[in-house]
């Protein structure tokens, strides 16, 4: 191979000394045998199965290699969730392998932080030795203070978290930037960890809310797998209401378009669900059986608990009986008890959504209350109540209309939005039945399910995440709000702040808002270590060490393959050795655990790893050897009943494990049904947790959302200045994922640099033209402050004339590529107070005034 | 006789642009060089402005103008159907890119190895490339193709030279689909032999409603446009590429 | 104006003096300016273009159209086909008073004739500097031309063909001047006997070339025809291209050539009749004849011009208005009026004369500018809008301009004309010697 | 011979040179196949211009060949 490797680079060599010889004289004509600068003599083509590293739902791909080196990925057809094809950027990723641009060595700051660095090379031994001792020194006071940080987890996150296991440290992800607030509203609601996505194979009426039906996917799964199936449900005549500011993102999909304003599903919802129950569309046995609409709510807004245990009211009994007792309950009613009146809790809720009519939310949505009233009957009436259909021999209930939801959950109002969202589906009970609504693919109830029920809020002082504090009861880990406690931890009533950060595939200055808070903040860790394979913008300011990561060229997994249908499992296999210096992930928690001392013995990184894979005996790793990505890997393929261990998806890529039993996939089917949690209609403990909140002395700000059933109010975006007359809102390009594509220079043709799409009636009306640079200031409602950018308007008639957007990914500066390609959304948005949710979940939306440069 | 031709399924495309970019790596196309390009449309005024997406690669037409202009043969039609360029014999005249009416063709307006999204000469890829530029390059493509033997396929990229979609001929070839075929997440690109009654393609064609791009101009296209309609004069590209190359 | 008729024959000032008539072999301080200058301007355009070989047409204004939003042709074919245009103007006066005996028009024949060649030489270095692999296209283009091109039409008649017949022409009409001229001893004796190659002007000789210049004309007519006729198809056949696809096309290229050439030709001769002292062969009658001829061939362009652009406007569809809005009233509005403002002008000041029948040959020279100022950016519009503004796919607008290569290759070209044009007038009688010569011959 | 034959044959074989490698030797008619686009006998172009070129040459070798000793002018006029 190195040999043939050495010819390749003679042959090239030479030819194109050819090519430039007769350039001088002919201008390179070769007339009659072209210098052809790739022909090779002998070439060896083979296949490596691995998976796509770039994207979100790592696609199987095979990579064809010629002479050992990687001539293109193709999509691997034998893989469910991406069947044979890849998205642009999968086909792209392969540019960015052999960027010469990646960090190639370990490297080592040698100026200050805080401004773009300057770098030596270091051996990894040195550099593994320099955070080790950082994370011990901080460590042997308190292990907390050490903050790991990760992006995105790709392939199964087991050796992430057994490293953070392992050394006690705190975690920090990437969700509130994305949809988590809508992770809080399904596991609260449902118990379930996911947001909400229909059964594609049934569902014949989606309200796809939010820009997810071509922008980018959404729930589990990234844009490519959910079109596919989208695509196939309109050829069986499926029908999309598209509910965004904008129409790009559904395209030429929206049967019909309901250009909502901004901020205000949440009142669209409520109006849906008045129009559900207006029409009698409403699944009395589902909501009966499964939810706890029936429970007796009283005056206080609490259930009737006899013993702790909420009591229902029986019919048969004629009284209040505890709920799990009750043969005959009341979903409906209102009942005197001791003197005191009861009502259920779906009595509560049709009570609370009496005044949410289409005509009240006409004005604030911007959508003709007939409009709104002919999406709600149809909606209800697609939903076809009390009918069955047989799936795979199992007679499941049919309730095909559904909602596609997932990043409109960054909204301030994104929690109860949510909520209520899920609750449309409720009335008509198309939750977990054919053609409903699915928040994920098994009904293995989340921990967050039990431990909602009793929000705990706790006195000061509080962890730096601000973890049960009365700001956050339920919190989804906010690095913003880390940020921000950082640079004041008095006001949030925080002692300790980290000292020591390890950042992994996150890049928080440039794909997260705020930046100025993480511009003040995170020059205040006394150490940061970056593991990536980019420097990029977070490393370029404030790393001390970057470790550099392999991108597809590593061992990693188990990952999930499934399409929703069909269960499967691949692994991300080597295609090459990593490039340069760099190493796979694992390999890098190895070694760096070995040198902090915490590699072996019980309750050492290996025994996290088997712990977190679930390795036992004989397939757990000995604690007293090192193994290599690849042997852990193996052991846990062997402990899946795969003989052949590792080599099985070496040769095949995918373990199929055949379609989904609908007895499993369907909530209704499942034993006991929906997992055995009981679908929280009424949201007691939010409640609760409000009064809590308000008795150790939060303000408003914190509580106000805190409600048992979803309540709407004006987001606090609109309490800006007139003057800032535009909504400002982004999305996702289909072109990019995150930071890490800016770095591709064929992603960065097909999207070449930052605009602001604005309808051009509103445009013209500012006297601004297409393609014109102008600046884009934000406003914070809260602390008055003012935020601007520069960018280019495009104009367009799919968007609102009262919005403006732009697309993320923008705003890089640490690559060549993805320099002087105009700014970030996230450097005008707001975080913090007023745009945030409950739930610590950032928002994505803010008013904006245009003007001409 | 094998007649390959191309279905485009204008109800399935997501204009995601897969297919472009499955096509710049297969055929190592250089920068501002689209053998497949995917308009993104947008017409009509709010709120009933319409958006559609339209794939466009070399159509293959069987009565080709530009096959007809080539002052020396280099661009010639093969009897399955695929219209290739023999980049040995091109002489530069472009004047089949005039003849042209869907604009598919892309003239290599200089050194393409210095237009390969970057500089690849750095020391420590040769060990991984041995130099190769750009490194994903694959041999495979220089190779004559068919039985004509003529050098017609993506690895051929020569100054001064013109170059458009081969229906990926080496990949033909060899009895596979053309690489946006392959990759298109949707299955919006079907490609197959429309001689063959009972071939997919054939029976697809008969099934659904289609048309041909610009078919009054009698140049008989090999790609079928199946649902939507051909773009109206009012349809606008919206999202555009960095497509013109400068120096 | 028919009083110089009488002293037509003879003059005294003509052919005496010391040395060669026409000042041919003195070497004038103007001449070595003139020659300075054109061979200046002849290297940089060889510059410009080797540099454009070894960076390749990136450094031309020119892009893909489509997705690049350029124009694939640009002034090198613009001037291709003004340069095979201006051809056509010589070889067809020859070849009239020829065939026609216009005995008073024959000063003209030999200029006219030489104007035809340089200018098909140009042709073809317009075509070279275009090609993307010129050595190639050399090659290729013998090797492998197809007929049904319409490039193949361009390439065999247009240039072999037309321009070896113009040679051809030339030569046999030039070998009894330069036997005349082999009698003096003087440095340029030697190249003299050479073309003169045995012509002693006998009534032998002089009937055969009666003859053979006879049928030669008669070959030559019915050619140029057909020539500038293919050049129009080049463009005419396209479907593709809105504003192209026309029947008039061919027709209208033939006319516009005339008025280009003709134009040149007077400038040519105004030139000549000062330079060479030759105010009594290019008399006012010859060139009102011109001045007539360009009349009649101006007067029917412009009905070409007025009909294509209705025809375009009323039947032509969306893109093909799109196009001739980007010729009328879009970016390129200021080259359509400007040209059809020369055009205007230029009519105006012949027809004056005409009617008037008083003709300034200052007036004719600003008007054979003027035309051929025209022509060019008629030329250029022929070329380039079909292209940035006429794709039939959704592409967006295009834009072409040229680079100071392109500039610098046809600036070349026209000095390597000019100065080819100097250097033959230095050699050989460019307005034919007189019949009294030939008495002196025997 | 006379050097109006010798000039004639020059014209003719000229004319059907162009006419052969015009019509017989370049590249067939037609834009259909591979075939169409290579000429029947490579550098056929080159024939048909050398025809052109024949063609025109007659009328000079028509005026230059030198005259045979008896020759007069009554031999060549129309």
């Amino acid at each position: 191979m190195v040999t043939r490797r050495g010819f390749v680079g003679g042959a090239a060599a030479s030819t194109a000394g050819v090519y430039v010889g007769s350039d001088l004289l002919f201008g390179g004509s070769e007339i009659l045998s072209p210098a052809t600068a790739n022909s090779l003599a002998a070439v060896a083509e083979d296949v490596v199965r691995t998976t796509c590293w770039i994207g979100k739902q790592d696609c199987g791909m095979l990579a064809r290699r010629v002479n050992g080196r990687v001539v293109k990925f193709d999509g691997d057809p034998a893989n469910p969730r991406n069947v044979g094809t890849l998205c642009p950027k999968g086909q792209a990723q392969i540019v960015s392998i052999y960027d010469p641009n990646r960090v190639k060595t370990p490297l080592v700051r040698t100026n200050a932080k805080g401004v773009s660095g300057e770098w030596r090379k270091a051996s990894w031994a040195e550099a593994l030795t320099m955070v080790a001792d950082q994370v011990n020194e901080v460590r042997s006071r308190n292990p907390k203070m050490v903050l790991w940080q990760k992006g995105r987890s790709k392939a199964k996150s087991f050796y992430d978290d057994a490293f953070v296991k392992a050394i006690g440290s705190s975690k920090l992800g990437h969700g509130a930037y994305c949809s988590d607030a809508g992770y809080r509203a399904l596991e609260y609601t449902l118990g379930l960890h996911g947001v909400i996505h229909p059964d594609f194979e049934h569902t014949n009426y989606l309200l796809g809310w939010g820009w997810n039906i071509t922008n980018a996917g959404g729930n589990k799964f990234c844009w490519l797998t959910w079109p596919r199936q989208m695509v196939a449900a309109r050829e069986r005549g499926l029908k999309i209401v598209h509910i965004d500011p904008r129409l790009r993102s559904a395209g030429p999909f929206a049967d019909t378009w309901v250009s909502i304003r901004p901020g205000t599903d949440l009142a669209l919802a409520l109006a849906l669900s008045n129009v559900l129950i207006e029409d009698g569309n409403i699944d009395v046995d589902y909501l009966t059986k499964y939810t706890n609409a029936p429970y007796l709510v009283g005056d206080d807004g609490l259930f009737l608990r006899v013993d702790e245990l909420p009591q229902v009211w029986d019919q048969a009994a004629g009284g209040p009986v505890v709920a799990a007792d009750a043969t005959t309950p009341a979903l409906e009613g209102t009942y005197e008890i001791d003197g005191e009146s009861y009502k259920t809790g779906f009595t509560t809720w049709k009570d609370h959504v009496a005044g949410y009519t289409p005509e009240w939310a006409e004005d604030i949505c911007d959508i003709p209350a007939d409009r709104i009233r002919t999406i709600g009957h149809d909606f209800g009436e697609a939903a076809s109540i009390g009918s069955t259909t047989v799936v795979d021999g199992v007679e499941v209930p049919l309730r095909p209309a559904a909602i596609m939801a997932y990043h409109m959950a960054q909204q301030e109002l994104g929690f109860q939005a949510l909520r209520a969202m899920t609750m449309v589906n409720m009335m008509v009970g198309s939750v977990g039945a054919a053609g409903g609504a699915f928040s994920d693919f098994t009904w293995k109830i989340h921990k967050n399910y039990e431990a909602f029920e009793k929000l705990a809020v706790e006195d000061p002082p509080y962890d730096f995440l601000l973890n049960h504090s009365k700001y956050f009861p339920i919190n989804t880990g906010f690095p913003a709000i880390l940020a921000k406690v950082m640079n004041d931890p008095d006001k949030y009533e925080v002692e300790d702040v980290p000292e020591v950060a390890i950042l992994h595939m996150v890049n928080p200055l440039a794909s997260f808002p705020s930046q100025p808070e993480f511009l003040e903040s995170y020059p205040k860790f006394k150490f940061v270590a970056v593991i990536s394979p980019w420097l990029n913008e977070t490393a370029d300011y404030f790393a001390d060490v970057v470790l550099p990561a392999a991108t597809v060229e590593k061992y990693e997994g188990p990952i999930s393959a499934t399409d929703q249908y069909i269960d499967a499992t691949t692994m991300r296999i080597p295609a090459m050795d990593p490039l340069f210096e760099s190493k796979g992930e694992i390999d890098i928690y190895l070694d760096l655990t070995e040198e902090i001392g915490v590699l072996y013995g019980e309750d050492g990184y290996l025994a996290q790893v088997n712990a977190a894979l679930k390795l036992e005996e004989p397939f757990a790793l000995p604690l007293d050897t090192k193994p290599t990505p690849r042997e852990i890997l193996d052991r846990w393929s062997k402990a899946q009943g795969l003989d052949k261990g590792i080599e099985y998806f070496e040769e095949n890529g995918v373990l199929l494990k055949g379609r989904i039993d609908a007895a499993k996939r369907y909530g209704y089917a499942t034993d006991p049904p929906f997992g055995g949690a009981l679908h929280r209609l009424y949201g007691e403990s939010l409640l609760k947790a409000q009064s809590e909140m308000k008795a150790k002395g939060a303000e408003e700000t914190y509580w106000r959302d805190y409600t048992a059933l979803p309540t709407w109010r004006a987001p606090t975006m609109e309490e800006s200045p007139a003057e800032y007359d535009q909504y400002l809102i982004s999305y996702h390009q289909v072109e990019n994922k995150q930071s890490r594509t800016g770095f591709v220079p064929l992603l960065a043709e097909l999207t070449p640099r930052q605009h602001l799409d604005m309808n051009p009636a509103a445009a013209r009306a500012k006297g601004l033209d297409d393609g014109q640079e102008v600046t884009v200031e934000s406003h914070n409602a809260v602390t008055g402050e003012t935020r601007r950018i520069t960018t280019h308007i495009a104009y367009t008639e799919s968007i609102r004339p009262d919005t403006v957007a732009m697309p993320h990914h923008f705003g890089l500066w640490s690559h060549p590529t993805s320099r002087g390609r105009g700014p970030s959304p996230n450097e005008i948005y707001f975080t913090g107070e007023g745009y945030m949710t409950n739930t610590a979940d950032q928002s994505f939306h803010v008013k904006v005034k245009v003007e001409s440069t | 006789m094998t007649k390959y031709q191309m279905i485009v399924d204008l109800d399935r495309c997501q204009g995601c642009r897969a297919c472009m970019e499955a096509c710049k790596i297969e055929n190592n196309t250089t920068e501002g060089t689209f053998w497949m390009y995917v308009f993104r449309l947008e017409e009509g005024v709010y709120p009933d402005a319409k958006l559609s997406f339209l794939p466009r690669p070399c159509q293959h037409c069987e009565d080709a103008p530009c096959v007809k202009v080539c002052p020396v043969g280099a661009r010639f039609k093969r009897d399955d159907g695929l219209t290739l360029t023999d980049y040995e014999r091109c002489i530069g005249c472009r004047y089949c890119e005039l003849a042209c009416p869907y604009g598919v063709n892309y003239f290599n307006w200089e050194k393409p190895e210095d237009r390969t999204y970057g500089d690849w000469s750095d020391p420590d890829l040769e060990p991984i490339t041995g130099g190769l530029n750009p490194p994903w390059s694959n041999p495979a493509l220089a190779e004559p193709q068919g039985p004509e033997q003529r050098m017609t396929a993506g690895g051929g990229h020569h100054k001064g030279v013109m170059e458009k979609c081969t229906f990926c001929v080496h990949r033909v070839d060899r009895g596979e689909v053309p690489a946006c075929v392959e990759t298109c997440p949707v299955e919006a690109l079907r490609f197959g032999d429309v001689d063959d009654e009972g071939s997919p393609i054939s029976r697809y064609i008969r099934e659904h409603d289609h048309f041909r791009l610009l078919d009054d101009l009698g140049t008989k296209p090999s790609v079928v446009y199946v649902g939507g309609q051909p773009p109206s004069d009012e349809a606008h590209e919206i999202e555009l590429v960095k497509a013109r190359v400068e120096r | 104006m028919t009083t110089t008729l009488g002293d037509a024959g003879t003059t005294p000032t003509r052919a005496t003096g010391p040395g060669l008539p026409q000042g041919i072999g003195k070497l004038t301080r103007g001449w070595t300016l003139f020659m300075a200058v054109t061979l200046a301007a002849s290297l940089f355009g060889v510059y410009a273009f080797f540099y454009q070989q070894a960076n390749g047409e990136i450094v031309t204004g020119m892009r893909d159209v489509g997705t690049m939003r350029g124009a694939p042709w640009g002034l090198y074919i613009a001037f291709l086909v003004y340069f095979v245009g201006v051809s056509f103007a010589g070889i067809t006066i020859a070849a009239l008073i020829r065939l026609f005996n216009l005995e008073r028009l024959r000063p003209l024949a030999r200029m006219a004739e030489l104007l035809t060649v340089v200018s098909l030489v140009l042709g073809t270095l317009a075509i070279l500097a275009d090609l993307g692999q010129p050595v190639r296209g050399v090659i290729n283009l013998f090797r492998y031309a197809r007929p049904q091109s319409p490039f193949f039409g361009t390439f065999t008649l247009v240039i072999a063909g037309y321009l070896f017949a113009s040679v051809v022409y030339l030569y046999l009409g030039s070998r009894r001047d330069a036997a005349i001229m082999a009698k003096e001893s003087t440095r340029l004796q030697g190249l003299h006997r050479f073309v003169a190659a045995g012509y002693k002007d006998t009534a032998a000789e002089r009937g055969r070339h009666e003859t053979a210049t006879f049928w030669l004309a008669l070959a030559i007519v019915p050619m140029l025809v057909v020539a500038h006729s293919t050049l129009g198809f080049v463009f005419g056949l396209q479907i593709g291209r809105p504003g192209w696809f026309s029947a008039l096309q061919a027709p209208a290229f033939v006319v516009l050539a005339g008025v280009s050439g003709i134009g040149l030709l007077i400038v040519l001769a105004a030139v000549v009749r000062r330079a060479c002292g030759e105010q009594e062969s290019l008399d006012e009658y010859v060139f009102s004849w011109l001045g007539r001829l360009l009349a009649v061939l101006t007067i029917t362009y412009l009905y070409f011009v007025v009909t294509e652009v209705l025809t375009a406007t009323y039947g032509g569809g969306g893109r093909e208005n799109d196009v001739t809005d980007a010729m009328l009233s879009g970016r390129y509005a200021w080259i359509f009026w400007g040209s059809m403002a020369l055009f205007g002008a230029s009519l105006v000041g012949l027809l004056i004369q005409i009617l008037t029948k008083r003709w300034s040959i200052g007036a004719l020279v600003a008007i054979g500018l003027a035309v051929n100022l025209a022509a060019v950016g008629k030329r250029f519009l022929i070329v380039v809008p079909s292209q940035t503004d006429g794709m039939l796919l959704p592409y967006e607008t295009g834009s072409y301009s040229p680079t100071w290569v392109e500039y610098g290759v046809v600036i070349g070209l026209i000095a390597m004309g000019a100065a080819a044009i100097g250097i033959f007038m230095k050699l050989i009688p460019i307005v034919e010697l007189p019949e009294e010569a030939d008495t002196r011959v025997t | 011979m006379s050097r109006k034959a010798i000039s004639l044959t020059m014209l003719l074989v000229g004319i059907v040179l162009v006419i052969v490698s015009y019509f017989f030797l370049s590249a067939p008619w037609g834009a259909d196949s591979v075939k169409n686009s290579n000429p029947r006998m490579q550098f056929a172009p080159a024939l048909l211009v050398l025809g052109v070129i024949m063609a025109f040459s007659s009328a000079v070798v028509y005026e230059l060949l030198p005259d045979r000793g008896d020759s007069t002018p009554e031999d060549s006029d129309e």
